[in-house]
């Protein structure tokens, strides 16, 4: 049940299912993402959303079904007809593939920014200093914030921590970014700088998951919008399609409720 | 009674070696040096184990490192006669029968009297008799003695893990009680000091204890407290407690026998104040 | 390859072809097995050299004195955790009062009784007498022997508790400073005083912090009345050393004193666990994961893959 | 009646026809007159008691065996933390590791340590002669005297740093359990591995936590060092102790031994504070305020009405 | 100085300065609430709304200006010509005219929403236990929750807590009520019901004094709006009109973003 060779999804989810003891979180989740594309993932709180996510780097187990990214099953390595379990390092490595943004920037705060954005290729990939230094550098300059090398995290505002965190992951050169409502953290006035480096990314032609209550976001850059509930994929389609004109009762509601908070101006 | 005392032209050169000032009239006995075992010998040291809170058998010289006292000449003499360099270990009291038993010294000397209990574990060799005293608050207002009787229903104090506290209290105490008067509330302290202090503080009524030490502490104390007047209570011999295992009863008796005869026995008593009471002759050491 | 039930497991897919191999960890058995060796060797050691004295052991662990013994040392740590707390409670107050001389008394307090060792205030306590040998207070007529009034366990109690005081009026005062400013200042705009504040709001929320610590110190507390020795209290260690050193078994009875000792030390762990647990589900929505469930994170192998569950 | 300088002072209002006068506090003053009197009364009577016997501890508070003994305190101090903190590391990395054997055996060492009392295990270590004369660690040819290897010293600084190892060890780990899990998640995603993450991310983060803890245990190893006395390792209290049992001014020498605990400990605490001060600031946008800001809250009283600001 | 006799204000604030060390927050705030109105305090971050708000009922010392709650001097006995600083109990006592709402709701956790409305009558005005369990049975039904008076205050929703906190504010029966952004820690679904309750209060004809972005609110709700800016009122009026027509710059540039932001719909 491998995907097409031509059009390799670059994620693709079978049957994922996920409990926390009782709680049956994930029920089942089916979709593919292929190499380009930008996926928004909405739902409600509770939906498993952010639970989805990170099945994908793994960061959590699957209790059932499969996991592919990139070609190659999460968690395992196929040889022949067995699945041999990854250990622990080989796990990490092939985390590297993807990167992840979260919620809470998560920045390691006795750093400067530049020596976050150079820990894990040196650690991880045992680059030079240099290389990381000068890669972490134009990445910054991407993200607007060549100015701040040198300062701690908590000197700078959560807009600009979030667009740290955005460059860090980008360090790794990963093929394939997730968002975790990478900007409900941040004060009002802070949302619009993020979500333009998240826009640059996609026009790069970054592969990006994003769990995002941002529906202007979602309206203008998502190629596809998935909606969640109850563990299940309850409807999914093009950007506009879903959000402008929801077919599913849950849908509807959802939207309706989040349009009129942050109504759209 | 010994003939084979060394004379001092016999051994004059190594005479020097182990020296130290108060052991110096005591000359290498080369009978007992004969006996000593061949690790020992190898090694040319003894670790001699004291608890210096005891003066003046065992105590700290005023520039508090060097440990001074009767039983530290005696031990010095010991080491000339035996040809060995003594290396004194301070240690707390009820700690040092066990560390000589685990081979953590070779020899013990704090004034330890010789009892069935104690030989069970360590050997003995005899070089004094001391009896025990007690001490009181100057003046005895509670008439204490060494008479059991005396000391019924009142706090007397005794340094943990020594004969008066082990063996002589409980027993009073039985004999008061069989007397149909009040047990003796016996304390143990962990050190001689200790128990003095709490005698000052009043917190007990007496000391037992050596009686030769406790007169001395307490001249030494400023006459805070004071040895009761009276006998002493049944003199016991007072011995070198040595390792069962290190093989050296045999050396050490000889050596000491050497001690004993020699003139240099009544000087050190002299020079710390001892009664000639406590002193014993050589013969004690055949009797074993 | 275990099965995963769904909601929908009736019409679940049956897993694909692949077989799944679990990963081997030969780190982590090696290095279990190198414990496991060592542990056994030291204790086959401990249990089969004769110096341990084993028979010895098992013939005082029930000693009447050494039973006697624990109870001193029991209810010495109780008496001295009681007077502990309520003196930590008084000088947390005091070190947040807005008196500075109330505050500077009580700092000073709190740093003279940590910066000296507990062993020589017991034996100041003890030998009071030498100091002052009749109490008076300065006030006429009063005559106290101050050994009449100190007894041994008096001085233990006094030297344990003041000293313990000082201990705990850092962490109450570490709980106090814990609670949200937000209530004590709902509190006064609602017109409740300072006190009642202090009474009523603050110190049942402090609980919460104050209690682990508390905890430790019980169980510091319960061995550290073993000091109490050098003032001849006969608590458990003493009973002990009355015991070896007159029948010279100091190994077997320091082993039979420690038994005791960690036995008790192990029954009040426990109950400060649980203790702990209340407390901090009484406060919060969702409890924090234990340390227990943050480490099945660690843990977490994974080898329900292979049935997979239905979709919809 | 202050003048409050505002901005724009010079054009402000004059004060209005009231005259403000401050309230009394006389439950403060009266507290405060109290105290005051009660310590002087106790300092008056200290220092007037010839028991107290100053003249002795003038002359011997600068006693050359004394300051050996000091010596020896805080060297015993410095190395026996330094062990601790070393198998603190070990032992709280190990109890939050993925293998149970692990985990069990740091859990043991833990428990073991802190059931039982610092005296007992001084003792033991002291007497190890007693139970393995000939250390041979099952090694062919090896052969130790065991008394040879563990000398007073050995028995003090292995006594005193096993047993801080398994208080630091539960010190570590809440410091390690203080890093929000977002940290070791983000690591995680970077795919950087568990050892490292806990190297470069966790331990540094947990620092803050770690240090005022380790600050209290430092202070408090110093007192315990007064433990070793029992064992014969001349620190500070036993330099007093031999002093006075040649010349039984017990008193004196214990108020000497106090008071020079009590001026490094001092000197320690001041060192902690301002540790803690700066890994705070370290970490934080805005500094908490200090138990000092919080107290101004209760303190602040005011008599700046008189004067009032302009207005615009 | 004082206010007419007729009308006398409820709050009269006369020239109020507060510094934080060198941080001038308020530099002269001079403001009337007549009995019966409903104020609102609009401002930027920082501009001292909060600030002027805890000097209304004392939580913070005024450094310069008087302050009249109910024609008394805030903090002081006035006898003759002579105001006598009033003792800490004192305070509370005149404390218990004013009621207060904060942004984190700051109920009791350790009590029940029952225990957390009768513990300020029993304490500070002796009640009878039948009596603050009457009154507080009757305002819990007044803001809805005449179900949760055993629930504790963790087991409710943000609006929830909010209401109680009111409940609880109104217990001591006060002639004023301060609120400080009494929605602005909630969830956007659970604003609604808070600002229900706080409409019925103001429409039930208590003097209320709301530090709120909420603009519909205010306009829907305000007798008056106060513009603060930099320790400054800088402009006030009906709310209508400063809303809808501000004619001050910064209140301008302040209402546009604040609108923009949530959009009203
Ligand atoms: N580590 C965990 N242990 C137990 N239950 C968990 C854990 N993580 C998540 N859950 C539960 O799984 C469910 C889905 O959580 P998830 O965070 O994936 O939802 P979400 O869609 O991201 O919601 P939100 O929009 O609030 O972030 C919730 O019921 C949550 O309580
Ligand atoms: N306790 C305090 N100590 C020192 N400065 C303070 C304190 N409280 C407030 N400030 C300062 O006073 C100024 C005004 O604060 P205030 O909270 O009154 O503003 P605000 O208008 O309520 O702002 P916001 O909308 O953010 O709540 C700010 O600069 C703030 O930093
Ligand atoms: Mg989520
Ligand atoms: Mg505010």
């Amino acid at each position: 049940m491998t995907a097409p060779v031509l059009a390799e999804p670059m994620v693709n989810a079978d049957s994922i299912c996920k409990n926390y003891g009782s709680n049956e979180v994930l029920k089942g989740i089916d979709l593919k993402v292929y190499p380009g594309e930008v996926v928004c993932l909405i739902g409600p709180s509770g939906s498993g959303k952010s639970t989805f996510l990170r099945c994908i780097n793994h960061l959590e187990t699957v209790d059932g079904g499969r996991m592919w990214v990139n070609g190659k099953i999460v968690g395992y390595d196929l040889k022949g007809s067995k699945l041999y379990e990854q250990s622990h390092n080989d796990v990490c490595r092939s985390r590297t593939e993807v990167g992840m943004v979260f919620q809470q920037f998560n920045l390691f705060p006795h750093m400067t920014v530049l020596e976050n954005l150079i820990e894990a290729p040196r650690l991880v990939r045992k680059e030079k200093k240099a290389t990381a230094v000068a890669r972490a550098k134009s990445l910054l300059e991407k993200v607007g914030l060549s100015d701040k090398a040198d300062a701690y995290p908590r000197q700078l505002s959560g807009g600009q921590q979030q667009r740290v965190a955005i460059a860090r992951a980008l360090c790794m050169e990963p093929r394939l970014m997730l968002f975790d409502e990478p900007t409900s953290a941040l004060d009002p006035e802070l949302v619009g700088e993020v979500l333009k480096v998240m826009k640059d990314l996609a026009n790069s032609g970054m592969t990006m998951v994003v769990v995002t209550h941002e529906m202007n976001f979602a309206r203008d850059v998502a190629d596809r919008v998935v909606f969640m509930a109850d563990g299940y994929v309850v409807e999914q389609g093009p950007a506009r399609d879903v959000i402008t004109n929801p077919q599913n009762d849950r849908t509807k509601a959802f939207l309706a409720s989040v349009l009129s908070e942050t109504a759209a101006s | 009674t010994n003939a084979s005392q060394a004379t001092p032209d016999a051994s004059a050169p190594a005479a020097a070696a182990p020296g130290t000032e108060g052991a110096g009239t005591v000359v290498v006995n080369e009978k007992a040096q004969e006996l000593l075992p061949e690790e020992i010998k190898a090694a040319g040291v003894l670790r001699v184990a004291s608890d210096p809170t005891y003066a003046p058998f065992e105590y700290y010289d005023t520039d508090n490192k060097t440990m001074i006292g009767y039983d530290v000449d005696f031990s010095d003499a010991v080491g000339a006669a035996l040809g060995l360099k003594i290396e004194h270990v301070p240690a707390t009291f009820d700690t040092i029968l066990p560390g000589l038993a685990s081979g953590k010294y070779d020899m013990a000397m704090s004034t330890f009297s010789i009892t069935p209990e104690r030989e069970k574990i360590v050997d003995f060799v005899d070089y004094l008799k001391g009896g025990s005293g007690v001490a009181v608050v100057p003046g005895n207002p509670q008439n204490i003695t060494m008479d059991p009787l005396s000391m019924c229903g009142k706090k007397i104090a005794g340094q943990k893990g020594s004969i008066q506290s082990m063996e002589y209290l409980p027993e009073f105490s039985k004999q008061c009680t069989e007397a149909g008067q009040e047990p003796i509330s016996i304390q143990n302290f962990p050190g001689q000091s200790d128990a003095n202090l709490a005698l000052t503080s009043g917190r007990v009524d007496a000391v037992v204890a050596d009686s030769v030490s406790l007169a001395y502490q307490g001249k030494e104390a400023g006459g805070k407290f004071e040895l009761a007047e009276g006998e002493d209570y049944e003199p016991v011999p007072t011995g070198i407690a040595l390792g069962k295992d290190a093989g050296l009863q045999e050396a050490v008796t000889e050596a000491t026998r050497g001690i004993l005869d020699s003139p240099y026995y009544a000087e050190m008593a002299d020079k710390w104040g001892l009664p000639d009471s406590v002193l014993i002759t050589s013969d004690v050491l055949d009797q074993k | 390859m275990t099965a995963v039930s769904t909601r929908n497991g009736p019409e679940a897919k049956a897993a694909d072809s692949y077989t799944v191999v679990k990963a081997k960890h030969p780190g982590r058995w090696l290095s279990a097995a190198a414990i496991i060796v060592v542990a056994a060797l030291l204790l086959h050691s401990v249990f089969t050299n004769p110096n341990f004295g084993w028979d010895v052991v098992g013939l005082y662990l029930r000693d009447v004195s050494i039973g006697r013994g624990i109870l001193v040392t029991l209810g010495l740590t109780a008496i001295s955790m009681a007077i502990g707390i309520v003196l930590g409670v008084i000088f947390a107050v005091m070190r947040l009062s807005a008196n500075p001389v109330v505050r500077t008394a009580a700092f000073a307090y709190v740093n003279f009784f940590r910066g000296t060792p507990v062993l020589v205030q017991l034996l100041f306590w003890f030998n009071l007498a030498a100091l002052y040998p009749v109490i008076t207070l300065g006030i006429p007529g009063l005559h106290l022997d101050a050994n009449q009034l100190i007894t041994p366990m008096t001085a233990a109690i006094l030297g344990l508790g003041l000293n313990q005081g000082a201990y705990m009026s850092e962490i109450v005062r570490a709980g106090i400073l814990s609670v949200d400013h937000g209530q004590t200042e709902a509190a006064e705009a609602l017109g409740i005083t300072r006190m009642q504040t202090m009474r009523r709001i603050v110190l049942p929320q402090a609980m919460r912090v104050i209690i682990p610590p508390t905890g430790n110190e019980t169980i510091g507390m319960l061995k550290t009345t073993a000091l109490v020795s050098v003032i001849s209290v006969p608590e458990l260690l003493y009973s002990a050393q009355i015991i070896y050193a007159r029948s010279f078994e100091t190994i077997p009875l320091l082993i039979v004193a420690s038994l005791w000792y960690l036995l008790i030390t192990s029954i009040l762990t426990i109950g400060q666990y649980y203790l702990e647990r209340r407390f901090a589900r009484g406060n919060q929505r969702n409890l924090p994961p234990t340390p227990w469930q943050k480490l099945r994170r660690f843990i977490a192998t994974h080898d329900a893959l292979a049935l997979k569950g239905g979709t919809r």
